[in-house]
């Protein structure tokens, strides 16, 4: 049995193929990297895993459950969380308090909440926003509070969706080094990622999907390399050294 | 921190200013004149049912003048204090408590909506407080016993249709009932000039008997108050006549179109045709019938609607030869009926009908209360009212208990046709303006 | 601790307030205003708090109201048992509401609420068998004095404040934010809205049928245009929310003291201040002055209403600063 | 049969109305997303407008729409401009403050209109009013039936404006996606004012055929409100075609229930339907036929 896995998943919206049976499997402790181009189903496929689209056909597993079909919430609670490629801070709340509530997922009370999220404010380097509004944040703050409300609640798989987006060098630099902690710390992640030097760094597995469906599998370079990936998606061929 | 603590002090040292200094209305600083002897009149003067608060506020102060140009209350001037209660039960509650509280009247008169005149005679209960109702219909008002528990068993009792022996366990929970509203009947000084709801339609009952003698009838009422009980006692009118009741129906207010069920009516074909309704439902529902062909025996109005001018405006021709009940009309023989009516219309230009008539005659009742009474606490006055025994241009007002009524004018009702666009008193007979017109010959009338 | 100070310090002097104000008038002000900070409260946990703005909040007024006066009515019991079976019935009604119409998100929830108030209403008119329809219950008020209602209103009134701010430091006053503040992200992070989103509106709905409990025992009489009222009941709530501060724990108290004093200012021409002037004057001018505007006063509501959320869209609480700030410039 | 047919012609020709009713308000919440809580307030003011125009010059209601439309255009532009459109630009918790502030701009109208006019009841009786042919004897009311081709009218109308013309392509870009309408060089400002406008001046002319047949009082704005939602979520909202769908099958609905359930239920009825269609037809009959 597997950590998680997806099996021949489909989804329609309409008469429109979003994803069209899409499988793959991701190892415990693993980094794994989903690419594709602009609107060929990477983000549909995160909304499937985390419960908010259900699918046509096909099925995911988790941990030996199996949660396609379950709500968003139920899905968290059993272990995998989520961030938004567009984010969505409570803005009206302040930095803390957005990470409580994640917090609370597996804390007993506001005390337990509020100490599991100093800890995973520090943990992000975020806690020195902690009494702002998440209204004020940068969009690198926003991104990076993104991830730390989800880790918040205490996941064994957390789906990243385009965190590095809009961000300077400077930060992207810190956030590969927070996915790596993030992995360290023993959290699979799942990361749907455009910048390439990203995905070539961080990922041990790359996913190439278009149209809904597959086109490569296997070790970053491997897929970089992939003819079909390179005419779709990269347009030329990855130069590992650029 | 500092600003906003010293503004929070602000605020509330403002507030209390507005309640503590609040000036007083009572204490006017003329001084030639001897001080008026205060009356609040609680009235909706805005929102839904302003249209009557205003026709009887208009009578209220034409009765006024009168009662003061024939020297007031022994010689001081009479003043009625308006408050409007906007329709609604809590303020009309707030006006009724700031008469009292603040303007310190001696005794209160109006009240139009049954839920307002409610709220309001809970404050007189409580406080022993006098209240001459003239306009609020329902007839719980004048019903102290029926609030108590076992006024209630009476009235579910009743409701329950058991036939067997229940008039004795009736008068045994009416005892017990009494006993229960004990602390209450002796200090209770609500009084009602006008007849309560279940009597409206009385006077058509004769009328139905001895000249139209219908055999089936549709009873169609407005979801309101006045709309249900007018319907149920005219049920009940029906089934003292052996009049079959084909259809009871009722509909919200403001409905555009009553063809669906003035088709199904058309469909039943019965004799008689009984509508509760306000006024402009009520030209609807005529013009609607006409449009319709539909043709029974007799329309029947049951009062409100069907009384008022602007009934006949809207509904034209469709109004002519309806019949209505209706609690006043200006030609009744009573002294001064007409001239109120003229008075009215040289004043204001336009034409009054039965609401500003009671609370004109309310007027004098409450003046000669207030002459008669030996001070003016709430106990002398309530001792008054029940001596009053005086003709109005409402008829004979006299205070008496009947049934679980205590406090209540009894008066017949009457029964009006438009004819010839005009509304004509045509029964009782003896006081009749003019013959009935019936049988009607619909299609010639309404050519 | 701060703005519990201030709590206590109000609460405090509308304790002592019946013992300095012995009139009447006042006390029937202070009543409905306290009645409606529970209203207000209520709804401020539901929309404010938890984003599902309602426009029907009559729907449960008018149940816990009816159950009061119906226990009495059937049964024979206090209406004072209102209290305790009240919000139960306003529970009652509101959470298969919920559970089927909670589904619906923002503006179309709204509209919902609103269908609800009118089904609530139709329906108690057309049971006339069991709820009396348009004739209305009444029963005799228990008390003659207004102090023991007063303070059973401010009871209720300090009971609502704290339970909002007791839930609001709980867990679930996280979740009600993080749904107000966005669905999607609460959902993500593990909470079921749903549910979530019904315990707010029980909340909600329990503390406005007590509310409806407390109004059938004050006023003594109710019927299904009185306490179903669109207008009066659930849209008055919104604005005393509104006034007051949206999603601030003081905010629907103030709001609810503003709104019942400005109403009352209003339809009495200022407590009388301006007719009183205009008579002392013996202006005729100053006398149809004073007239018009007294005939003009709902309209001086309505002018107020546009006026505060045109230029104070976060209520008095809500735009605190800003108030205080404008106040002390000027100095 | 009669009653069959006669039940249906009420339903149909009262939907006519109903159907006016609702269009102005499904372009102001479909573009806007704006509950309009005033907006029968607005047809009550447009109403009076009909009304004194009969009364002091004699001019004949349909007439009249000529001057009242475009001067309740204005009053519903300003009251979008002047009072809704400021509350966007603030950041708020509610975003159903403007909501809210259409409460108070309906308190304020119907107050208004009161002072001016009084609560009394008003009519207009025109020589037409009663008029009325029988059709295999089912009646047909003569104002009624020309409302119903003019509602048809007005709905081809305004389905061609929003396709065809610049203006209407806006007004519905606006609506799709507000901020994409403002990168593409739309002043979607302008066109939510113009929008409430147009809707204010449609509801205007439905307040001016209704006249004829009802009356008018200054409380008359709110049940009117409550239907034009029903009608507007019936039909979906944005959607022209989906009111004149939505307004006839109210007011079928209201009519059968009162011919063959009860009267006392009509009200209920269309709310019934409404919280149904709210639940398992989200966007209404726009989402069956695509318009």
């Amino acid at each position: 049995m597997s950590f998680f896995e997806i099996k021949k998943i489909s989804k329609r919206f309409g008469g429109v193929k979003a994803v069209t049976d899409v499988s793959f499997t991701v190892q415990e402790g693993e980094i794994f990297g989903l690419i594709g181009p602009n609107g060929s189903g990477k983000t549909t496929l995160f909304n499937l895993i985390s419960g908010f689209y259900k699918p046509n056909a096909g099925s995911i597993h988790f941990q030996g459950n199996r949660i396609d079909g379950k709500e968003p919430h139920q899905i968290n609670r059993l272990g995998v969380a989520r961030t938004f490629q567009v984010v969505k801070p409570l803005k009206r709340m302040t930095v803390l308090d957005n990470v409580m509530v994640g917090a609370f997922a597996t804390a007993t009370g506001p005390k337990e909440a509020k100490a599991i999220a100093c800890e995973t404010l520090d943990f992000c380097r975020l806690d020195h926003r902690r009494k702002n509004l998440a209204g004020e944040l940068t969009i690198g703050d926003r991104k990076r509070l993104e991830i730390t409300r989800a880790l918040a609640t205490k996941p064994a798989l957390i789906l990243l969706d385009e965190t590095f987006a809009g961000l300077n060098h400077a930060e992207q630099d810190d956030s590969i080094k927070l996915i790596g902690r993030i992995r360290d710390s023993g959290v699979t992640i799942i990361i749907v990622e455009h910048i390439m030097k990203v995905i070539m760094n961080i990922s041990d597995k790359v996913h190439a999907i278009n149209f809904g469906e597959t086109m490569a599998e296997g070790t970053p370079s491997k897929v970089v390399s992939h003819p079909e990936v390179v005419r779709a998606y990269l347009g030329e061929p990855y130069d590992h050294h650029a | 921190m500092k600003n906003s603590s010293l503004l929070i002090s602000l605020l509330l040292s403002g507030l209390l200013t507005i309640v503590s200094c609040s000036p007083n209305d009572s204490k006017t600083p003329s001084t030639d004149q001897p001080d008026p002897v205060n009356v609040g009149i609680v009235l909706p003067l805005t929102g839904k049912h302003a249209k009557f608060g205003e026709i009887e506020k208009l009578s209220f102060e034409l009765a006024l003048e009168k009662v003061n140009a024939e020297g007031g209350i022994n010689g001081r001037p009479l003043k009625l204090i308006f408050e409007d209660t906007t329709g609604k039960p809590d303020i009309g509650r707030s006006a009724a408590e700031k008469l009292i509280t603040q303007n310190e009247v001696v005794m209160l008169g109006g009240g139009y909506s049954s839920s307002v005149t409610a709220a309001i005679a809970g404050v007189a209960i409580n406080k022993g407080f006098p209240f001459l109702v003239n306009t609020g219909s329902a007839d719980i008002i004048t019903e102290p016993t029926a609030h108590t528990p076992s006024g209630k068993k009476i009235d579910r009792l009743k409701k329950s249709n058991k036939s067997d022996d229940i008039t004795t366990k009736i008068a045994e929970l009416t005892k017990k009932a009494e006993k229960e509203a004990e602390s209450i009947l002796s200090r209770y000084a609500i009084f009602r000039l006008n007849p309560p709801v279940s009597e409206y339609a009385n006077g058509i009952e004769s009328f139905l008997a001895q000249v139209v003698k219908p055999q089936t009838a549709v009873i169609l009422n407005e979801n309101s108050l006045f709309g249900t009980k007018g319907a149920a006692s005219f049920q009940k009118t029906c089934a003292r006549l052996g009049v079959r009741v084909l259809l009871k129906e009722s509909y919200d207010q403001g409905a555009i179109d009553f063809k669906p069920i003035l088709a199904k009516v058309k469909d039943l074909d019965p004799d008689i045709v009984y509508m509760s309704s306000y006024v402009l439902d009520a030209s609807l529902l005529m013009k609607q019938s006409m449009e319709l062909g539909l043709n029974p025996k007799m329309f029947i109005g049951g009062g409100a609607g069907f009384t008022l001018p602007e009934f006949y405006t809207a509904a034209g021709k469709a109004a002519e030869k309806v019949i209505s009940a209706t609690l006043w009309h200006q030609s009744i023989p009573f002294p001064g009926a007409m001239e109120y009516y003229d008075d009215f219309a040289k004043r204001y230009n336009r034409e009054t009908e039965y609401h500003g008539a009671e609370a004109y005659a309310a007027t004098f009742v409450i003046a000669d209360a207030l002459r008669r009474a030996k001070s003016f606490s709430p106990e002398e006055i309530r001792d008054a009212l029940l001596k009053t025994d005086m003709e109005t241009i409402f008829g004979p007002v006299k205070f008496i208990s009947y049934g679980a009524k205590v406090h209540q004018n009894r008066l017949p009702t009457y029964v009006v046709q438009w004819i010839d666009g005009k509304l004509t008193m045509i029964w009782p007979e003896n006081l009749a303006k003019q013959k009935y017109v019936y049988p009607v010959n619909w299609p010639e009338e309404r050519k | 601790m701060k703005k519990h100070t201030f709590g206590i310090v109000i609460a405090g002097i509308l304790a002592v307030a019946p013992l300095l104000i012995d009139n009447d008038y006042y006390l029937h002000l202070m009543i409905l205003a306290l009645m409606w900070v529970v209203i207000g409260s209520a709804w401020n946990l539901l929309a404010g708090y938890t984003g599902q703005v309602s426009f029907g909040d009559a729907a449960f007024f008018g149940t816990g109201a009816y159950t009061a006066g119906l226990l009495h009515d059937h049964l024979g019991w206090s209406p004072w048992w209102g209290l305790l079976f009240g919000p139960i019935t306003a529970i009652m009604v509101a959470v298969p509401f919920g559970w089927i119409c909670f589904r619906l998100r923002g503006a179309y929830f709204a509209l919902a609420t609103l269908a609800l108030n009118e089904v609530m209403r139709h329906t108690a008119t057309i049971m006339d068998g069991f709820t009396s329809g348009m004739a209305g219950v009444m029963i005799l008020q228990s008390f003659t004095s207004k102090i023991p209602y007063y303070y059973i209103a401010l009871a209720l009134a300090i009971l609502s404040v704290v339970c909002v701010m007791a839930v609001m430091g709980h867990r679930s006053g996280y979740y009600f934010l993080s749904i107000r503040e966005d669905q999607d992200a609460a959902e993500s992070l593990g909470i079921d809205t749903h549910f979530y989103k019904m315990i707010s509106l029980a909340i909600a709905a329990g503390l406005t049928g007590v509310a409806g409990a407390l109004y059938m025992n004050y006023m003594g009489f109710i019927d299904p245009e009185v306490v179903f009222s669109l207008h009066d009941i659930s849209i008055m709530a919104i604005l005393v929310g509104i006034v007051g501060g949206v999603g601030t724990i003081y905010g629907p108290a103030i709001g609810a003291f503003v709104m019942v004093l400005a109403q009352e200012l209003f339809r009495t021409g200022g407590f009388g201040v301006i007719t009183s002037l205009a008579e002392s004057t013996g202006n005729a001018s100053m006398i149809t002055i004073a007239n018009n505007m007294t005939q003009a006063h709902t309209l001086g509501f309505g002018i107020l209403v546009v006026l505060v959320i045109r230029f104070m869209p976060n209520g008095i609480a809500g735009d605190w600063e800003m108030l205080v700030k404008a106040v002390t410039k000027k100095r | 049969m009669e009653l069959l047919l006669q039940t249906l012609v009420s339903g149909l020709l009262k939907g006519g109305v109903y159907a006016l009713i609702g269009m102005g308000m499904t372009l102001i919440m479909g573009v806007m997303g704006v509950i309009n809580l005033a907006h029968g307030q607005i047809m009550m003011v447009a109403m009076y407008i009909t009304y004194s125009l009969f009364a002091i010059f004699g001019i004949d209601p349909y007439l009249s729409m000529a001057i009242g439309a475009p001067t309740i255009f204005v009053l519903g532009a300003a009251i979008q401009r002047y009072l809704l459109n400021p509350l966007m630009r603030i950041e708020t918790i509610l975003p159903e403050n403007q909501v809210l502030m259409t409460v108070g701009i309906g308190m304020v109208l119907t107050e208004s209109m009161r002072i001016i006019f009084t609560s009394d009841y008003k009519s207009v009786q025109v020589s037409y009013s009663n008029a009325v042919f029988f059709l295999g004897g089912v009646s047909f009311s003569m104002p009624l039936v020309i409302d119903f081709f003019l509602a048809v009218a007005m709905t081809c109308a305004l389905f061609w404006f929003l396709i065809r013309t610049d203006m209407g392509r806006s007004i519905r870009a606006t609506a799709q996606d507000k901020e994409a309408a403002t990168l593409m060089g739309i002043d979607t400002e302008r066109i939510t004012w113009i929008t409430f406008g147009i809707g204010s001046a449609i509801v205007a002319m439905a307040g001016a055929m209704l006249l004829p047949i009802f009356y008018l009082y200054p409380d008359i704005g709110g049940p009117f409100t409550r239907k034009a939602f029903v009608i507007c979520i019936l039909g979906g909202l944005g959607s022209t075609v989906g009111a004149i769908f939505g307004g006839i099958t109210l007011g079928l609905a209201e009519a059968f229930g009162a011919t063959y359930i009860a009267m006392e239920f009509e009200d209920m009825i269309g709310l019934v339907i409404f919280i149904i269609v709210l639940l398992f037809l989200p966007g209404g009959f726009k989402r069956l036929t695509g318009v």
